[in-house]
């Protein structure tokens, strides 16, 4: 309930936020929305000695186009992508994961950078992030780099963000009306037992499937992909052979919430299910 | 001039007099209190369900500059005496429970030493800055296994984890098994839930050294059960004690205990001269306030083939986890009280071995034992009716003694005081449109959909009770004056925290008085104030506490009556009270409350030897307890791809007696209702095999949210209790305890076609997807 | 350069000025302090309450810039500059607010323990959605757990609120 | 909670034993350790730095090697406890031919307790998983590197 002490900064610029992390290292932490961070301190299980507000960094939050790409600040509450009528026309995935994570108090605060920087593996953000093949730019010492959402997600509650970069900037390109997301969550918590994201695109081109809460991190289900691959018109016999894939090779997570039998069951019905209703989407 | 009576409150939805303070965030709950120089108090706890305290290492925190004081159990322990369970049980094995561990810990959450500092968050380092070298020892977590030879002890000193066996019998069971045509077998566990009222608990103690007084705040249930106790732990005279119950957010049985805090908290504020507060976290309450139900029963029923019902049998093991808190071996004993339900069930055994383990203490929670007895009851009466092929509405028909048959005595030597179960059960099924609802299911059913029907009757025990039947005192006390400006002040024994007694006493009063109901304050919950109390808990508060207060009134009215007599020259036969103006005929003088309360105090025109003043207080004694009954019919559907539960539709018929105010009513049995939807589909407290807590918090613990709730379609049927003035038969439990089965019983209707007969709670998706996958196998 | 505290293993406090319910309030705080501290313990507004410590329970809900937030998931020095309205500055001249007396009329509450929270959220619910649905108001109060009401009668406060018919009332 | 896993390594069997139960080989391939000093025969006291978010901290504690049947099998019991809370148990090791690699298999039963088994426990399986599999990593290193 009482966090530790630690030393507080408030940058005011990007460049000055990366500073303050090369100053002190491992010792720092980033806050962005703080609803992963600030729990965490609050139990004392996260202690970080310094804490470097990236709150009033300017020019964070914003949703915009970006030379036909959509640019999402890192900053950008859950609530502000949920709600954004031009990004719903767009890349109408984004809107509909947002409207699945937590709660309202959570989603106007809590920050799509901040939940990706933090890689839950329960986390929704991952699984359309991955469907959509999105770009992560991420700002360091020695400038700003950007990753495919491929290479971003590392490991349970790792990314390729160094310790002395920030993740800035989200980018992912329009999509058809064609894209859905199912999840089933925790009960308790809200996160995902199973969460699905499709993107099928308007004629050709590859399905993308991906999934989130299965495993220790998010992954694109390249077996259904691989099985859809090839048929144009995807009737509901070759979704659901397709769907039985979703957990292949996943070495799916248990806890108390969901064994992992039960975890890839549920990725196989929500793949269906997201396909079916991307389907129905087209 | 004919004065037409006003309109009773008493019957009316009226709003809560409590509401303007809590919807303006004014109220004061114990975490809102600011003494000057307060300092605060963080538990240090055991992160071991099982281990010997070899050393503890203080000197760090006490560095910490805002630590005043840093203590352990060998500190404390000796000026706090023992945590007291008063439960009556025979030949029962007790550890003693300190205030903070001894030498060993005994459960995850265990106090091991208290910090006290000038602001929380010091408080809170000061503890984590304690080191405390243990040395594990094995720990039992599962009551069986905890009873098996060569089991790891809970406490080594008492040889054995078994606590305590209680035989309840009624009638000849054996003669019962041996004329039954079949035997019907079923285990059923009950889950352990954990109660988690939205306000944590909290205390602050505050001594004042010139009078020798201590007071606690106390997020509390029952302030004056606390006051009677605690003197005998902390060296306070019981009558320099004052607890205050403010503000309480919850309690759901979990604040009706005594708890180590409450000691602890008074004996820092005496030994450090400084008021001490105290807060629980979420992960604090998770951890050791009490825990609720945790039973596995072995059940038999002895039938006939026409489904009569010839008697029960069950064995119970309870799970009273590692300490004896206030009510814990009396719990599960509850359960065999009222194991035979609504039903002419002519023979009953029950043994209850109540086992300890290396967990939090169960204890009392929202109907405490009856939920576990209405659950298992409705569970095995589905059971039976589908084993011999008997409609389960007219096996339930059949065991309803009739409406004449009260006081209906039932083999566990309970005494129904009143009752109309066919009543209800017709009703429900009536609002529920069941014959539609068996065609709705019929077509479901053969479209390969899994809609399921449940319904459950109940009778449960309320207005806690009898003396003779309760530990310490069944009655209540209630206090009622006419102030010299003739306003009226009510004081309650019961402790109200979220019932609305500050309204439904004004009802009940305002009526009786014939004032007004904003002239009347009802006050409680302070003990320098409601002198007397046995609080609230066991849905007594009305029942009990307003019967009192029926007494003071009657008290009032016939000293009044004496004064109107003098006041109007009349003979006292000739007085009559209505409206609240006293009256004789013939005399157009009509003296109003506020007139005969200035005479009252004034006291210059007292006819002879008439105490001044008019005040009454009365202690209520029932003589019986109350025995609430109703019907409910829960409806749902169930992904057959994830096992999900839906409520389709929801139906609850209840008689509580006369009801004082239908609106508090409805917000009780919703209330109650909500609780049983979580126990039915995803409440559950987990310990691993190792007694770690894996429900620690709110992120792992689901309690219902607003989504999780159907619309209620709610009736209710009114069979007045002989036992108390007000008829009143008591409403705070009756949801939590008909609705469980009710939704269970309607889960396990739908998977029927499944061929699955029961599965045990929570009914989470992933335990009905498990059975579906199993029998699915099984079929093929 | 933004605002930074000094070194040290206590970090020394800052200064933050917020303004709540239309009042500026401005104390020296350490940073590690919660908003819902700084709300209770420095602005003696205890009105806002706190029954967890992982963001789910929701009694904490405030209103930062109107949208509704848990003051306990965020550090007072973050609100620092910001509009703050808590359940203490809802009613007006003693005039409560439409939904205070929705949850008056209806029943909406027991022990009033998540109450403010409660509210809080449906305030900001009906600033977007005037005539929200019952399944609407439902996703609204995901984020506040109630264990007393069974959460029917809260439904029909803030249908009151939005001057719906609520049966019986 | 038992945590089963397994790798292969591209040694024979006796060099993977002799790496298995060299202080040094462990030092470096135990994920954040720190240090790991010998406190008797086949018992050693080690501090550990995790990284990974809820279990972040520094942990000590003690381990010991049992039931040595080189080069098959061994138990490696052990202890330890860190600002989140604490762990014990046993792995049980066994080594299997594999060509010329070996299979290292190892079924280990933990328990963890304490701040991270209350607030954590749908992070615990994974993080020990990961950190066995870093284990796994960083010995075919080491035993590749010597």
């Amino acid at each position: 309930m009482y966090p530790a002490s630690f030393e507080y900064f408030r940058p005011s610029t990007i460049d000055e936020a990366v500073a303050l992390l090369a100053q002190h290292g491992d010792d720092a932490k980033v806050l962005a929305g703080g609803h992963s961070l600030i729990p965490a301190m609050k139990l004392r299980l996260a202690r970080p000695k310094v804490i470097i507000d990236i709150g009033r960094v300017a020019n964070l939050n914003y949703i915009r186009d970006a030379d036909g790409q959509i640019a999402i600040g890192a900053m950008t509450p859950h609530g502000e992508i949920e709600a954004s009528a031009w990004l719903r026309e767009r890349c109408p995935l984004l809107a509909e994961t947002a409207s699945h994570i937590g709660d309202v108090q959570v989603r106007n605060r809590g920050t799509i950078g901040g939940s990706l920087a933090h890689a839950d593996p329960a986390a929704d953000w991952p699984a359309a992030i991955l469907a959509l093949d999105a770009e992560l730019e991420i700002a360091g010492p020695r400038g700003r780099r950007t990753v495919g959402a491929g290479k971003f997600f590392v490991d349970l509650l790792e990314t390729t963000i160094r310790p002395d970069e920030i993740l800035c900037e989200i980018r992912v390109r329009p999509t058809p009306r064609s894209v859905a997301y199912e999840k089933t969550e925790q009960k308790a918590s809200g996160f995902a037992l199973a969460g699905v994201a499709v993107v099928i695109p308007e004629r050709d081109g590859a399905v993308c499937v991906a999934v989130t809460g299965v495993a220790a991190k998010p992954y694109r289900a390249t077996a259904v992909e691989r099985a859809l691959a090839g048929h144009r018109i995807l009737a509901s016999d070759i979704i659901a052979a397709a769907a039985a894939h979703a957990a292949d090779a996943s070495d799916a997570l248990g806890d108390i919430h969901a064994s992992p039998e039960y975890r890839a069951h549920l990725a196989q019905v929500n793949t269906r299910r997201a396909l079916t209703r991307a389907v129905a989407r087209r | 001039m004919a004065e037409t009576a006003p309109a009773p409150y008493v019957g009316r939805a009226l709003k809560r007099v409590e509401d303007p303070r809590l919807i303006k965030g004014i109220g004061t709950y114990t975490d809102d209190l600011r003494l000057p120089g307060m300092l605060h108090a963080a538990i240090l706890r055991s992160p071991h369900a099982h281990a010997r305290v070899v050393r503890i290492n203080v000197s760090a925190a006490q560095s910490i500059t805002g630590v005043v004081s840093v203590l352990t159990g060998a500190e404390v322990n000796e000026h706090c005496g023992a945590v007291p369970c008063v439960a009556d049980i025979a030949d029962l094995r007790a550890p003693r429970h300190t205030v903070l561990a001894g030498d060993r810990v005994y459960f995850v959450g265990h106090p091991v030493a208290v910090v006290v500092a000038t602001d929380p968050y010091v408080a809170r380092d000061g503890a984590e800055a304690i080191d405390v070298e243990y040395d594990p020892l094995p720990a039992v977590a599962n009551p069986e296994e905890a009873l098996k030879d060569g089991s790891p002890l809970t406490h080594p000193d008492l040889g054995t984890n078994l606590a305590y066996t209680h035989t309840l019998t009624g009638g000849d069971v054996d003669e019962a098994f041996r004329r039954a045509d079949r035997v019907i077998k079923q285990r059923i566990v009950h889950q352990r839930l954990t109660p988690m009222p939205i306000e944590p608990r909290g205390v602050v103690a505050s001594y004042h050294v010139g009078e020798g007084t201590l007071t606690v705040w106390s997020s509390t249930q029952i302030p004056h059960l606390v006051r009677t106790l605690l003197p005998g732990m902390i060296k306070i005279a019981e009558n320099k004690l004052r607890i205050v119950a403010p503000e309480v957010g919850g309690g759901f049985g979990a604040k009706l205990n005594l708890y180590p805090e409450e000691a602890l908290c008074g004996h820092l504020a005496m030994r450090l001269g400084a008021p001490v507060k105290w807060v629980e976290s979420r992960r604090e309450n998770a951890a050791s306030t009490i825990h609720g139900r945790d039973q596995i029963g072995d059940y038999e029923v002895a039938v006939r083939h026409d489904g009569t019902i010839l008697g029960l049998k069950a064995r119970t093991i309870a799970d009273l986890g590692s300490y004896l808190q206030l009510l814990t071996p009396a719990i599960p004993t509850l359960t065999g009280l009222v194991l035979t339900g609504c039903y002419r069930i002519p023979a009953i055994r029950l043994d209850v071995l109540g086992v300890y383990t290396n967990k939090m203490s169960t204890d009392a929670y929202r109907g405490a034992g009856r939920p576990e007895a209405t659950y298992l009851i409705e569970r095995l009466m589905d059971i039976v009716a589908r084993e011999v092929g008997v409609d389960r509405i007219e096996i339930r028909l059949k065991h309803f003694p009739e409406p004449t048959e009260f006081p209906f005595h039932t083999a566990s030597d309970l005494k129904y005081d009143s009752g109309n179960y066919q009543g209800a059960l017709s009703k429900a099924r009536q609002l529920a449109n069941w014959e539609a609802l068996m065609t709705e299911r019929a077509a479901a059913r053969a479209a390969g959909r899994l809609l399921g029907v449940g319904v459950s009757t109940y009778v449960e025990i309320c207005a806690m009770g009898p003396s003779k039947a309760m530990p310490a005192g069944g009655w209540e006390w209630g206090c009622v004056r006419i102030e010299m400006s003739g306003k009226v002040t009510v004081i309650t024994g019961a402790t109200p925290h979220g019932q609305g007694q500050e309204t439904s006493f004004a009802q009940i009063v305002a009526d009786r008085l014939g004032v007004p109901i904003e002239d009347i304050v009802v006050l409680h919950g302070d003990t320098n104030v409601a002198h007397y109390g046995r609080d609230t808990y066991g849905s007594r508060a009305t029942a009990v506490g307003g019967s009192a207060l029926v007494m003071c009134i009657d008290k009032i009215v016939a000293k009044a009556k004496r004064l109107a007599a003098h006041l109007l020259e009349a003979p006292l036969d000739r007085v009559t009270f209505a409206n609240g103006r006293f009256s004789t005929a013939g005399n157009d003088r009509r003296l109003s409350w506020t007139e005969m309360a200035s005479e009252a105090f004034v006291a210059k025109n007292l006819p002879a030897e008439f105490e001044p003043g008019l005040e009454a207080s009365s202690f209520f004694e029932p003589e019986n307890f109350t025995f609430p009954f109703g019907a409910h019919i829960a409806v749902v559907e169930i992904d057959r791809d994830t096992g999900l539960v839906h409520i389709k539709k929801y139906v609850a018929v209840d008689d509580c007696g006369p009801q004082i105010n239908p609106l508090l009513v409805e917000g009780q049995v919703q209330g109650g209702i909500a609780h049983s939807i979580g126990q039915a589909l995803f409440e559950q407290t987990v310990y691993d095999e190792n007694g770690q807590l894996l429900t620690g918090e709110f992120m792992d613990y689901a309690i219902p949210r607003a989504g999780d709730i159907p619309e209620y379609i709610l009736g209710s049927t009114v069979t007045p209790s002989p036992s108390n003035p007000l008829g009143i038969k008591g409403v705070g439990e009756a949801g939590t305890i008909g609705a469980t089965p009710a939704i269970a019983n309607a889960v396990i209707d739908a998977l029927e076609p499944l061929g699955i007969k029961h599965l045990d709670l929570p009914l989470t998706p992933e335990r009905i997807w498990r059975a579906m996958q199993r029998h699915a196998v099984e079929a093929v | 350069m933004g605002v930074r505290s000094k070194r040290g293993r206590c970090a020394v406090p800052i200064q933050v000025r917020i303004r709540i319910n239309g009042r500026s309030r401005e104390h020296d705080v350490e940073p590690r302090t919660l908003l819902v501290h700084f709300l209770r313990d420095f602005c003696g507004l205890t009105g806002t309450h706190v029954g967890c410590e992982t963001g789910v329970c929701g009694a904490c809900t405030i209103l930062v810039d109107g949208k509704a937030v848990k003051s306990c998931t965020m550090f007072a020095v973050q609100a620092d500059g910001l509009e703050i309205n808590t359940i203490e500055g809802l009613a007006t001249n003693d005039r409560l607010h439409p939904v205070q007396q929705g949850f008056w009329e209806c029943h909406g509450l027991q022990c009033g323990f998540c109450t403010p929270g409660m509210i809080m959220a449906a305030v900001h619910l009906l600033a977007k959605n005037a005539r929200p649905t019952r399944d609407e108001i439902a996703g609204a109060l995901h984020g506040n757990l109630c264990r007393c009401t069974g959460y029917s009668h809260i439904i029909d406060a803030v249908r009151h609120a939005s001057g719906q018919q609520v049966a019986g009332r | 909670m038992k945590v089963s896993s397994s790798a292969t390594i591209q040694a024979p069997r006796d060099r993977v034993f002799a790496a298995l139960v060299d202080p040094d080989v462990l030092r470096q391939s135990i994920p954040g350790c720190e240090e790991l000093t010998p406190i008797g025969e086949d018992r050693y006291e080690a501090r550990l730095k995790i990284g990974v978010a809820g279990l972040k901290g520094t942990y000590s504690g003690r381990a010991e090697l049992r039931e040595k049947h080189a080069p098959e099998s061994f138990t490696l019991a052990f202890s330890g406890k860190g600002g989140s809370g604490f762990l014990q148990g046993a792995a049980a090791i066994r080594l299997a031919d594999e060509d010329v690699a070996t299979r290292v298999t190892c079924d280990a039963d933990v328990q963890v307790g304490g701040l991270i088994a209350a607030v954590g426990s749908r992070l615990i399986e994974a993080t020990a998983r990961k950190l066995t599999d870093d284990f796994f990593r960083r010995l075919a290193d080491q035993i590749a590197s010597r």
